[in-house]
């Protein structure tokens, strides 16, 4: 799997990564029972779509920044299943070391930069980082560098930040959508709205406004959609990331999605009676899995045999990545003594 | 009279916003989660149905802004609770907690006033890690107009919360993680003398254990231990944090022979420690009388996995050891680790808890 | 002089209290040279047209609060002369003893609450005093208490938030916004944009976009309009204040003006030439007092006697602010111990 | 081979910032007034004309977000230094700076780092007042994996800002508002170690002075005179926080036996002092022969009439009488004072100083 398909939307294509990330999630938050993996985990099970929708336009040169949810966005952008699951079990091969957990993940030659959990710290950090090739752009570009892969002359990397409704209530998300309209920078804001932070919907934080529209004011090209279909996340997403590619500012998708498990941990939470009656059983239904599969069979893309080969393939995949994750070895206090200063 | 229950810290943190919402009318409770179904660990259930949304309620993730808006509350003549459930959450409010809640008072000449508390939770947990789990207690402790409290027993818990929304000023209240599993008594009648300064944990004569928070509860564990081998220790919990009592632990140390262990759930650095020792020794030159240990974490960010939570977190193993060195009792140091040790993981605090958090 | 009234526009009123800003400035400017009012001073010169315009619908128990550029807002807002004056120079009589010099003042029996100088930090402030009067008058109403000075039933006191075009970057104003908009209170942010931070231009901090609009995507009722017409403002404002006053939630003006001193201290500095080349000499064309004036003899609701009787009167208060201010006793520094704890 | 030449320290962070443009394409040079014509105190002046208005350049009213985006720009290579004209803006990015910039490099195991120099100005001024003259230092020198310089010579100045642009590490350099005019050599061929640990900044025999920042200059004040009334004073300039260099400070003391007076530019609460002498006493249990002693300013916030200047702020008065008073001199004391006062009032650096800054 690469998620730096340039390739026009290949349904199928995007269906297996979606896929791919659901059956990971699953399987963390069955083995989660075991009490090995020791450290807070939010798994983005019904959310999958975005992810996948906005990573599948990125080539390995772009860079993404993610949040404490941000399992979805390290697979979709080609961070490596092995080192994601060693870090959850806190191993030295973890991609951080262990020293981080579910919510510090971390590929750089995946262009996967970092995920952490303040809520809204790695926002202006995607930002700076924009900023950043933004003028090395035009550094090299004086220095007569070719464009990559197709794309215009002039063409920049572009920068990814995902980050929840929740996040939109921190005054830095503000202060770095006026300082990316004001550069121009090369940056996409994927706000995911699952209506809730932690257990507490939109309505008890938010005023009745759309949250895209503040950001269109800010200067932003803003537009929102239904993070729950692949297809319609795809096609937003081609449009942002050819615009901040090709100078045209930062760009903003509010898409709206659901969380199906609990805020934190590896079980649903239905019972707890914070979410609305029926809305979880209502989100299932439009599930971006299902909605994607209804469509690959009703336009035969696929059939059910080469579904059922997809489960198999994933299936084995993530068996050896948790045999691969499982083989690490203990950090010693020792070793988490290096690395404080560079 | 007396009124005493057993009860855990948890409880005794909710009990205590009960009674206040009931005496303070003007009293709120706000703050990611307060209202929810998990309760801020159990602290603040049943509130939002006996005293309503108005004045029990959660918040837009803001941190800094949210806390300028319960100083301006206060100002205006209410009395607000903002709770963190970690205190890594507060780092984002420092502008509004240092430049505007500590002097706001001061600045106007003693016009006006910001009676507000900030309930912020430290501590271990599963796998918490670098963002988590930091032990910023000296960081507010040292701001001129902030006062800081840091209760470790139940009792304490209990009185010292109500104390703290009663104050007229800005207190940031700090909860240590495991202190919500620990039990003990609450006597609702306790006067209010017993709750300023130092608190004698347990009585001594060999050794002055001065400890902080969650460490005073393995302090007294390692006491227990080391009194059956024949040492006495004396442990003195360092409750208020900007006003550190040094006249009690001076006191103390005349008793022990001017003997000194400081244990602290911080990193070496970060610790408060420090800052009782200096002021010991510029106040009470000379109640040492042998050379002082500080017992505190690794000066570097907290690393997530567990596996080495056990060497990160020093506990009642490495106090009684400390202990035992400096009454150069080290002969004796196998046997009471073999007493203290527990195979309970470092990670978690009972058996009862399971994480995620 | 008061600021509370709640008289139709009398613009002839209007226009006293706007030169008595404008000669107690000046007259601060003057003395200032003799280094003995010894703390950073930031003068409202040009702008005063906002504040005026703003506090004439406030009542007492209306509230005010500002930010470094405050003796504008503090005097329209009823403060006291003399105790302004003691404070600049240091005075134990000062607003606040003392403690603050001119970017702490304070005058809680005329409603100013308090101007503080880190940018930002009074803004949420002002909403959570709003948030108690909201609360409070909840609970009046309840116990069946009278709506205060010929306002509808139910209509509350309302808060004043008085604030530049620079604060509006701080990450603070947001949260405060959606928390104002959530929460419907009677509150009024005032943007004195006068198109500088310091010396640094709007464009190189902002992009090319309203701010108000910004305000008005959170939610927030809002509109423009010309700060230094002091019946344009005092139109806005009426509305503004009416509908905060009953329930609309917050309100949001933004005014254009421009500051004519330098930004911190009694001198001019055009010659520093970080303004655009004949902007200031433009904007004084455009002066508040100037034109106000001119409509007042145009439609002769006065005439020279009147105005120069005027300035004498005003000669006279603000010469006598200074001998009585300058009566002051120095505080102590035991004294300036006192009050650290409530 | 030297190359010395004598400037102010503003001028010296200027050439310091000029050279370091120069040598890192990297660099940049951001804050809030940086470019325009006031140029921070004198110290970015010409650098825009001179690099660019892309490397030097002004920013949004947005402390918090943009400290957050220059470290995302470090992490891509870049090298920004950026500037507050107050530490008490720098309250407004404490989640950014510690949540991330000290934590990033040690949280991603060592695969990335933050090059990021963050410049701060504490000090007095005409009145600044509580929100505008704070002494924050030890709160910020307490962030383990935050470096944090606060250098007091002209000389320092330049090396330790060279040394932080260059350092792969956020570092927190710190500026007393008074030092700017203070004029003193610059070699830009000096060797590197002579800027590791504690600096010696006068040798004397009777007692240790272990000061920091501008209150290194008023102790060199005081040691000037004190000479001439027969104390030596050695006096040792704490220059690097995050790491005390205790170990110099206690050869010292060998030196002036055991005789330690302490001197800081904070209040007294807020005073890295403590940590300087608590660690001192864990390491060097017997370097203190006699009481030590600090200074520091009172435990409020700054209130700004210029009246109570002279009170608020200790000087070369306060120190000497300290001074004297360990030595058991007293009877110099007033001698000592008649030479060392000025009549230049203490909200004032020197006679070119007018505000209103
Ligand atoms: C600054 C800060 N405040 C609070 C928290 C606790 N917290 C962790 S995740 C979260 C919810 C965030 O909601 P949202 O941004 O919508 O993301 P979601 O979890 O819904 O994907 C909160 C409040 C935090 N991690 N950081
Ligand atoms: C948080 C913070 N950052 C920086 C400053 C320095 N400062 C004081 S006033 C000011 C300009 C504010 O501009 P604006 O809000 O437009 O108000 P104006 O001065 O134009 O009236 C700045 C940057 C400060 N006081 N507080
Ligand atoms: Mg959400
Ligand atoms: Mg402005």
């Amino acid at each position: 799997m690469t998620a730096m398909s340039q390739a026009p939307a290949d349904l199928k294509h995007l269906y297996y990564q979606m896929l791919r990330i659901r059956r990971a999630e699953e399987a963390i938050a069955r083995r989660y029972a075991e009490q090995q993996m020791r450290c807070p985990t939010h798994l983005c099970i019904g959310e999958e779509a975005i992810a996948i929708g906005v990573c599948a336009h990125l080539t390995t040169q772009d860079k993404v920044f993610s949040n404490h949810r941000g399992h979805g966005h390290y697979l979709a952008k080609g961070g490596d299943l092995p080192r994601l699951l060693a870090e959850l079990y806190g191993f030295a091969e973890g991609c951080c070391g262990g020293r981080g957990g579910s919510m510090h993940l971390t590929d750089l030659a995946a262009g996967f930069i970092a995920s952490t959990p303040i809520v809204g710290g790695t926002v202006p950090l995607a930002a700076g980082y924009a900023w950043a090739e933004q003028m090395k752009k035009s550094v090299t570009a004086q220095g007569g560098a070719s464009a990559a892969g197709g794309r215009t002359p002039g063409a920049t990397n572009v920068v990814v930040i995902f980050f929840g409704d929740g996040c939109f209530e921190e005054g830095v998300m503000h202060e770095t959508m006026n300082f990316a309209v004001l550069k121009k920078l090369p940056l996409l804001f994927i706000c995911e709205n699952n209506q809730y932070s932690v257990m507490t919907p939109l309505a008890e934080r938010q005023p009745k406004r759309d949250i895209y529209k503040i950001a269109a004011a800010h200067g932003l090209t803003a537009v929102s959609g239904d993070g729950n279909r692949v297809d319609d996340v795809y096609e937003l997403a081609q449009a942002a990331v050819a615009n901040a590619r090709n100078g045209l500012g930062p760009q903003f998708l509010e898409l709206h999605t659901h969380r199906w498990p609990e805020h934190c941990g590896p079980n649903e939470d239905d019972d707890l009676g914070y979410r609305n009656p029926g809305e979880l059983a209502e989100w299932k239904l439009r599930c971006p899995l299902l909605q994607t599969r209804q469509v690959l069979l009703a336009e035969r893309l696929s059939n059910d045999a080469e579904l059922a080969h997809m489960e198999t393939k994933l299936a084995e995949e993530i068996e050896q990545a948790f045999a691969r994750a499982l083989q690490g070895s203990r950090p010693t206090i020792e070793r988490m003594g290096q690395h404080l200063y560079a | 009279m007396r009124d005493v229950r057993v009860m855990s810290y948890g409880e005794a943190i909710r009990e205590a916003l009960d009674d206040a919402l009931a005496k303070h009318p003007e009293m709120l409770l706000i703050g990611e989660g307060v209202p929810d179904p998990k309760t801020i660990f159990g602290t603040t259930q049943g509130l939002r149905e006996k005293y309503g949304a108005e004045r029990v309620l959660d918040m837009p993730l803001a941190e800094n802004g949210m806390t300028g808006i319960c100083i301006g509350a206060a100002l205006a003549g209410m009395r607000p609770v903002l709770v963190h459930q970690r205190i890594d959450f507060a780092l984002l409010s420092v502008d509004q907690l240092v430049n505007n809640a500590a002097k706001w008072h001061y600045m106007f000449d003693g016009q006006q006033q910001v009676p507000l508390v900030i309930r912020v939770i430290i501590g271990r947990g599963w796998g918490q890690g670098p963002q988590h789990s930091q032990s910023l207690q000296a960081m507010f402790a040292q701001v001129p107009g902030l006062k800081v409290v840091m209760p470790t027993t139940v009792g304490d818990a209990y009185h010292l919360m109500l104390e703290a929304i009663a104050d007229n000023n800005p207190v940031l209240f700090i909860e240590h993680r495991w202190l919500h599993h620990v039990h003990g008594e609450v006597d609702k009648h306790r006067p209010a003398a017993e709750l300023s300064g130092a608190a004698l944990l347990r009585q001594g004569a060999d050794i002055t254990l001065a400890a902080f928070s969650h460490m005073s509860i393995e302090a007294l564990k390692a006491a227990t231990v080391l009194d059956k081998h024949g040492v006495s220790v004396e442990v003195v919990d360092m409750r208020h944090l900007n006003e550190l009592d040094v006249d009690r632990v001076a006191s103390s140390l005349a008793k022990t022979g001017g003997k000194l262990l400081i244990a602290d759930c911080a990193p070496e650095m970060a610790s408060i420690g420090h800052q009782l020792l200096s002021k010991l020794v510029l106040a009470h030159r000379n109640s040492l009388q042998q050379a002082p240990r500080l017992i505190a974490y690794p000066n570097h960010p907290v690393p997530t996995s567990h596996f080495v939570a056990n060497d990160y977190y020093p506990g009642a193993e490495q106090i009684a050891s400390a202990v035992l060195e400096i009454l150069d009792k080290s002969e004796l140091t196998e046997s009471v680790i073999r007493d203290l040790q527990s195979d309970l993981p470092k990670d978690q605090p009972d058996r009862s808890f399971v994480g995620p958090f």
